[in-house]
């Protein structure tokens, strides 16, 4: 189901490209990130932090947006992104 | 080079400061709540709101029943307090009529906020008394280990419900707009962008504002509801729509048919300090101003 | 008075099930063994993530006070919980560790080890880890017998599931068993 | 149908078995409101009222449990509460109506570490003297003290005779490590258990006064519906039920509600001693600082100490004989609980000087250990030693 | 002829016997309330329609809180009790469900009801619980001597609100039905017919019903807002309307326009009990009945 | 603009006084919820704050009254309310969270007879042992009694001071008579009087601790909005104020709760003696029943009776030290107190047996007449004679 | 003003003819029954019952429609109205 | 003591405003004539109808026991206030009543009547009959000075209500001169 991993407001927000950071003794492996990343940034790790969960693996980094959904989505404030200044043409094509 | 990339990323080196790290009491973190909880979320949410209202955050305060969700008091790093079970909005009110500078934000649980603490949460809203409420309806009670609470569901498990709940649960924008609260927003945990709106609407705004957030409890309610996390959140994303100034009275009750969320009410209605001051403290209004 | 008295004390973070692996092994000391027995649980407000520890008491006659001052058995499931509790172990303490969530360090006792986690992750039921660290408690330190857990088992877990958790009883006691034997083999090596 | 009475050997908790002695004891009515570490006691109920015909309502906040079960007590009903000190706070004022409204029932306070929020998961003994003054006005009642799963099983029937006895509510004071502790509780079987139902109103409906005295001073008792035509109020009321506001009526009001209880305290203030005959220290406790009294007793007599212990099963009505009959004969009297000093006050008043008394004693949060009892044996018996 | 008829009809020689003397405690007549207290009429409504349901009066009670309103317990020739200010919801609730034979009666003030006992109100509302509320709504708190209540009128003037309320009402029939009440009417002590009619519908129904009943206090709250009783009758006479049926929603919360009056709410939805015995008591549910 | 401190002389109730006192004292908060006997301290209050600058509110009920003054008082304003018993029952919670949270503010209770409603409109002295044992856990506060109307005036600016100078709730135990009697209130010039103001949060706002005590054990306090950005919960907690979920934080914080009461007593437990030097029996008392005593003595000298009169200005924490004094040297203590007997408890356990201790008390609805007192002095000096 | 003597709701109740019966010593002379009478049967009076209150006179007892307005208003359970036996058609026209 | 004291006790019903009737006779005391003086109201729950009394105590020195044992002046504007309290009257007892509420009855004392109700019913103002009241017992029994009594009227009723007050005032304070004039002139002419 396509559907399921767009971002309910993808609409709305200005897309850029984006770096996207993980603080990873934060994380408490809900995987609510994985899942609704619109661009399948992030996937399971298999090491464990100190509490002993798996924080996100950030698989396809250059895909990042910069949507934030991530940041938004997180219970653990655990990951977040930040604008990677670029040509905005790029940018645009990415997010189609 | 992906890979060098995400090495940087994930060690805490040079990136780690959240955007939110500010506003957090970052030695307290990680928090209390369980993996996949959706109070984390809707406490972020609602930080963002508080920072893109442009509010001076000296003068912000917010003030958190018990639950887990009454929690999120000893996580923010503004003046914050923890009160009693239920009691969270008259303490709010005590403090607001005192300073009126401050800009008063209750966050706090379903059970916190409507079984217990119900009729604090009319009678605010009946006096249009100056304060952002933010409920984190997580259809029980958390912090106790699951019980029914005044929002689960007809028919829902739960400890003291087992083989279901024999009740209905409020329709908790319904009763804000019934008792007269003149800001009445429902969001999900999902609706990130939307509920930090309302929030941030709701701080720049005077009178009584309610936002219900509807967030998991995988581990209590989730767990005897099948309810993994992501299964929550995926009903939040299928079975929701959205209707701004939907009529109050017509969002169905929880039950059959999708959730209605949105932004209901939006009313410009003098709030009880302003009226007090207009009618008692007539030396303290500001001259020809209303 | 600790000669006809056992202090057993099982540590881990909320939602490992520490408390009913503690229940277990009490229940099966008071109702499969005919012993004297108490459970102590012990947790934060939290239901996943906190420290939480389960104290039995298992003995001849009547227990009255239910905390274990020293446990004669500590078992842990979290290096935090390890750590909190490593200083309360005797001498002849037998320590118990989930080895992938644990590396024990500093302490002069033996430590016997079992991938409970893991093994029950292989068994796809990672939530029955804490049943499989009760059969390698139950081999390895013998508070209870084999039959009294056994039945413990079946009596505490949800219906329906009798069997998985028997299976995984059993996988952590055939492997506290093996690691004994290994042990054995070793000792008489070494002698 | 789930067995009334679960006859048997149980590896349970103090909650759980508070519960099933309530459902022995034929509670059929259990209003509550979650709360740790009470919230098992509500939770076995909701599984298994219904099984035995009974009802139970997670109601709204504490207020309205103790509201709710009043209610169903009027209604002919044995009915039960269980919450901790937060919601015992909430329900004071209407404990006072039950008091004064002479309706039987049941509170448990599984009691944690205060004040306030405090310390929700962890233990302590502080609210004894709320138990007995936590609503205004004078009144007179009965609290209970279980120091095992077992104790805590009989202790709630014992609860629910005396309330029904002397239309008195009655309340068991436990506390979190016997509330979550699990350990064996032997059953017996329903025949084997005392129960005792109230008096109910008998005789020419229209005669009938729902305030005047029967037997032991306490009023038979006509339920709402079986005819009686009843007023209750929680004014001041003369014996038709009916408000009189006057000091006179007062007097005589509360001299009965006092008189009731006061004249049978051979039957309500039960006490257990250990090793009193010899003692010269005796050990004032209840609850679950008896297990650790009875762990010190037994360390302290291997060192040579003459250490006796009275357990107060019954704390309120304060078992003042049983204090006053030891304070000519003892050297000390060291109170065992966990506060800062709550029944030692009492313990203290009624040596009158006989005796030095002590506490062992802190504000909460774990048990006080038997290391401190035995340390406080020995301070005790140093000459001139005040703690 | 005339004059002789009016001596005998005024004197207590043979006719003194009211129609309502068998449901009144007559030893305790006259009660204690004001003269042109609107609660006597009130409550002489609910006992006709107590009389005119049919119910078995053996096994019907009533429960009042603390107040004026709340001294009818007192009055009342059934099983009656007078309980604490705010708690005759929960105690009713306690009572009905021990003994479901019971037909219980709850009849109470404004204050009691709204004011501190506002949350039993609303959840027992959402509980679809068996009951039948009567609130004798006078504005005010009569029995302290004339306080504001949550049902005063803004900038109406009590002793706590010497200048004026500068709060607003409760609009009682949509509160309750937001909250979830099953049967809503609403009158004033001049339609004592249809009082009655209301009350005797609410007796023989199963779930929540809620009556309010606009009732004048010419003591305490007439003084203070030059409302004699008779003008605040004759308010009642020329300021209402009456639309049975109308939306709650649509209830212009009382300040301009008429005050509604009527039957707003009458839903048929499986009550409390009978839920509670489907899911947990099917040996006590009669067989194949619903 | 009303004058602040209503200097002159006034012939006013108690509960008048009260009110004005509280706005001498620098009241500017008031949340209340009406009750028979004290509803005139919030009707006054509703008339006089707004005029002051300060703000009145009616609360939905007393819990919510109890709640709005704590969070004023975080806010920084001196804050009060008043209630009688029913409404104090359902305050006991949150006084709780003002304890434990080191609170400054002020609650009246305008005692009447209870239990329950009782008699609303008639005085009586039955929420004594409430007002110090109501809310569940350990605590420790301060309670003072006038029995007077000018004493009302005063003791309830000393109530504010010892609120904000010890950071804890004060208890202002009053009764109907008193509250309702009119007499005769001298009300001295602003500067006259003596107002202190809480210890305010200084220094640097990143290195502020909110519960490191300052001077006094009592740590000084930062308002919301002041930037200290504090943390305040009412559970156990350290210095900083963040929750720590230990019995060695439990007890380090409560230790210092009660210390600060404890270490000041000398400024806190006010008492009055009258003709204690030569007297035989000494009546021990508070409130309105002083005024009873005063009549009664002044009896009893006349007919040669040696009695004096020991009045609690401060019932809490107990002046323990002006009794203990006395009781090595009288025949008898007598206390006297509208209630079945609560302060007397106190007397006994301090006179720990040198003197027989006598209680001249009923449960409410009239004073204690002075015959009562001038009889129960006869009685007490009979030899032997036992009450 | 005609409408202010007139029950609400005299269309929809029987008339027939009716005796009114006052228990004086009830009555706390509010006048509400005084003034409601759509008939206007009752009037004020000058004489004191055992309280002092001044209770309704019955001025014009045969004008009694029987329609239980006073008994209906009246706060005190002090006046009711019980039916005549007489013909009916007298009645309608009464009522009329 | 008695000497220097006065007990002054003023009954009737619930809203007759006999607490204010006593509240204006004590402040007169206390603020006007200077004197130490107490004011005891008693009343039940309802605001009207039920009985109500108002106790005054005027005194040199100050008034510890407020609560009038034996009355030098008893008022009653209630048959149910005199009768409950008629027992209490001494010899020398002041008695005054309404003398068209009031049928006294069985006491040995002279009593003092005054039509107050009727009064001020005839000034149009009948809920100034307490007021009526008070200026027939300051007349009669002069417990304060007439001085004192209006100033304390003046500053006692509401704003825009004093002219009104003191002339229902004088009314009772004239009637009550006059009875006592009537009296005198009585007792002459039995002398
Ligand atoms: C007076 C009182 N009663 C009960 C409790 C126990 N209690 C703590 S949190 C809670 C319910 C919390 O539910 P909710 O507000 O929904 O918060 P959640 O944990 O679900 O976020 C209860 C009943 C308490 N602390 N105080
Ligand atoms: C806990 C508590 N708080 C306050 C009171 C005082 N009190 C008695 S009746 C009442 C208000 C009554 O108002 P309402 O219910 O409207 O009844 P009314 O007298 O107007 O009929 C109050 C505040 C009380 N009895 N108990
Ligand atoms: S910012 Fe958006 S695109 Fe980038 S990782 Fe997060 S969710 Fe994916
Ligand atoms: S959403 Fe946050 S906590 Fe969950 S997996 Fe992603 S980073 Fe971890
Ligand atoms: S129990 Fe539920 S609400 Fe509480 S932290 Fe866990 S998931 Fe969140
Ligand atoms: S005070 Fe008001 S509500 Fe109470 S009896 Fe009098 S008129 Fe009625
Ligand atoms: S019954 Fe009707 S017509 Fe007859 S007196 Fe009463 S109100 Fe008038
Ligand atoms: S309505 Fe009743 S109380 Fe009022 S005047 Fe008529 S009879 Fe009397
Ligand atoms: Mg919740
Ligand atoms: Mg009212």
């Amino acid at each position: 189901m396509n559907y399921w991993r767009v971002p309910l407001d993808a609409e709305v927000i200005p897309l850029t490209r984006g770096q996207v950071h993980v603080v990873e003794d934060r994380c408490k492996g809900c995987g609510y990130c994985i899942a609704y990343c619109p661009k399948k940034v992030l996937a399971p790790s298999e090491h464990y932090n100190k509490k002993g969960y798996h924080p996100p693996l950030v698989a396809k980094p250059a895909d990042c947006v910069n949507c934030h959904y991530c940041e938004s989505i997180c219970p653990e404030f655990a990951i977040f992104s930040v604008e990677i200044p670029c040509s905005p043409d790029a940018d645009r094509k990415d997010a189609a | 080079m992906a890979q060098t990339a995400k090495k940087q990323d994930q060690t805490t080196g040079g990136f780690e400061h959240h955007p939110l790290d500010d506003l957090l009491r970052t030695d307290r973190i990680p928090h209390i709540w369980c993996p996949g909880c959706g109070i984390g979320p809707t406490f972020s949410a609602t930080l963002r709101g508080i920072l893109a209202s442009g509010v001076d955050l000296g003068s912000t305060v917010m003030v958190s029943g018990i639950g887990c969700s009454g929690r999120a008091a000893g996580y923010v790093k503004l003046d914050s307090y923890h009160t009693t079970h239920g009691r969270a909005i008259p303490f709010a009110t005590g403090m607001k009529l005192a300073n009126p500078k401050l800009n008063v934000v209750v966050f706090s649980g379903d059970g916190d906020l409507f079984a217990i603490g119900g009729n604090h949460f009319i009678h605010a809203a009946r006096r249009n008394m100056d304060l952002t409420v933010i409920c984190v309806n997580n259809l029980n009670y958390g912090m106790t280990g699951g019980q029914a609470a005044a929002t689960t569901p007809h028919m829902a498990k739960t400890t003291t419900t087992p083989k279901g709940n024999p009740e209905r649960p409020f329709n908790l924008p319904l009763l804000a707009f019934a008792a007269g609260a003149t800001f009445v927003a429902r969001w999900t945990v999902l609706h990130g962008r939307d509920l930090m709106e309302s929030v941030q609407a709701a701080m720049t705004r005077r009178g009584f504002s309610f936002i219900e957030v509807l967030a998991p409890c995988p581990i209590n309610y989730g767990r005897r509801n099948k309810e993994l996390p992501l299964v929550t959140l995926r009903n939040y994303q299928v079975n929701t729509i959205i209707k701004n100034e939907a009529s109050p009275a017509e969002l169905a009750a929880s039950g059959s048919g999708p959730i209605v969320l949105g932004r209901f009410v939006d009313e410009n209605r003098e709030s009880f300090l302003s009226q007090y001051d207009k009618t008692y403290r007539p030396q303290l209004a500001p001259a020809g101003k209303e | 008075m600790s000669g006809s008295k056992k202090e057993i004390l099982v540590t881990g973070f909320g939602g490992q099930g520490i408390v009913l692996l503690g229940k277990i092994l009490g229940a099966a000391a008071a109702l499969g063994d005919h012993k004297e027995s108490t459970l102590i649980q012990a947790y934060g407000p939290e239901s996943r993530g906190g420290a939480c520890s389960a104290q039995v008491m298992i003995g001849d006659g009547v227990i009255h006070y239910p905390y274990v001052r020293r446990p004669d058995v500590l078992a842990a499931m979290s290096q935090a919980g390890f750590e909190k509790y490593i200083d309360l172990a005797k001498d002849d303490t037998v320590l118990l560790v989930d080895q992938d969530l644990v590396k024990p360090k500093g302490q002069a006792q033996e430590v016997f080890a079992v991938p409970a986690t893991r093994l029950a992750e292989e068994m796809g039921k990672k939530m029955m880890a804490n049943i499989i660290m009760l059969g390698f408690i139950v081999a390895v330190s013998r508070v209870v017998t084999n039959e009294a857990a056994r039945s413990a088992v079946t009596s505490s877990v949800p219906k329906g599931t009798e069997d998985a958790n028997l299976a995984a009883y059993d996988k952590g006691h055939d492997f506290g068993l093996a690691v004994l034997k290994g042990r054995e083999k070793k000792m008489a090596a070494q002698g | 149908m789930p067995p009334v009475v679960l006859t048997g050997e149980h590896y349970m908790t103090g909650d759980e078995a508070i519960a099933e002695g309530a459902i022995a004891a034929g509670c059929r009515f259990f209003g509550g409101y979650p709360i740790t570490p009470a919230t098992e006691v509500a939770e076995r109920m909701a599984h298994r009222l219904p099984g035995v015909g009974g009802v139970f309502i997670q109601m709204e906040d504490e207020i309205a449990a103790m509201a709710s079960i009043i209610g169903a007590s009027c209604a002919g009903v044995k009915a039960m509460t269980s919450t901790s000190g937060p919601g015992f706070s909430l329900m004071m004022e209407n404990l006072g109506l039950a008091a004064i409204t002479e309706t039987p029932c049941v509170v448990v306070n599984v009691q944690r570490a205060g004040p306030s929020t405090g310390l929700p998961t962890q233990g302590a003994q502080g609210d004894m003297m709320q138990a007995r003054w936590g609503s205004h006005g004078d009144y007179s009642l009965i609290a209970l003290a279980p120091s095992t799963a077992q104790e805590a099983f009989h202790e709630t029937i014992r609860a629910f005779n005396l309330a029904e006895k002397y239309r008195v509510p009655v309340l068991v004071m436990t506390d979190e490590v016997v509330g979550h502790m699990s350990e064996r509780v032997v059953i017996p079987e329903a025949s084997k258990l005392n129960v005792i139902e109230r008096v109910k109103a008998r005789g020419r409906k229209d005669r009938y006064r729902p305030f005047e005295p029967g037997e032991n001073g306490v009023p038979p008792m006509a339920a709402a519906g079986e005819g009686y035509c009843v007023h209750v109020t929680g004014l001041t009321h003369d014996e038709r039920g009916y408000p009189v506001m006057t000091a006179e009526c007062q007097e005589s009001m509360q001299t009965r509600l006092f008189a009731k209880i006061e004249r049978n305290l051979d039957d309500i203030a039960l006490t257990r001693g250990f090793f009193l005959d010899d003692a010269e220290i005796v050990l004032v406790s209840y609850g679950v600082s008896v297990r650790t009294c009875r762990a010190a007793m037994e360390e302290a007599r291997a060192l040579g100490y003459k250490v006796g212990l009275l357990q107060l099963l019954t704390v309120w009505p304060f078992p003042e004989e049983a204090v006053r009959a030891l304070a000519g004969r003892v050297k000390a009297f060291i109170t065992v609980e966990i506060n800062l000093g709550q029944i030692s006050l009492e313990v203290e008043r009624l040596a009158a000087g006989l005796a030095p008394c002590f506490l062992a004693g802190h504000c909460g949060g774990t048990l006080i250990s038997p290391d401190a009892v035995v340390e406080a044996v020995k301070r005790a018996l140093k000459p001139g030693g005040k703690q």
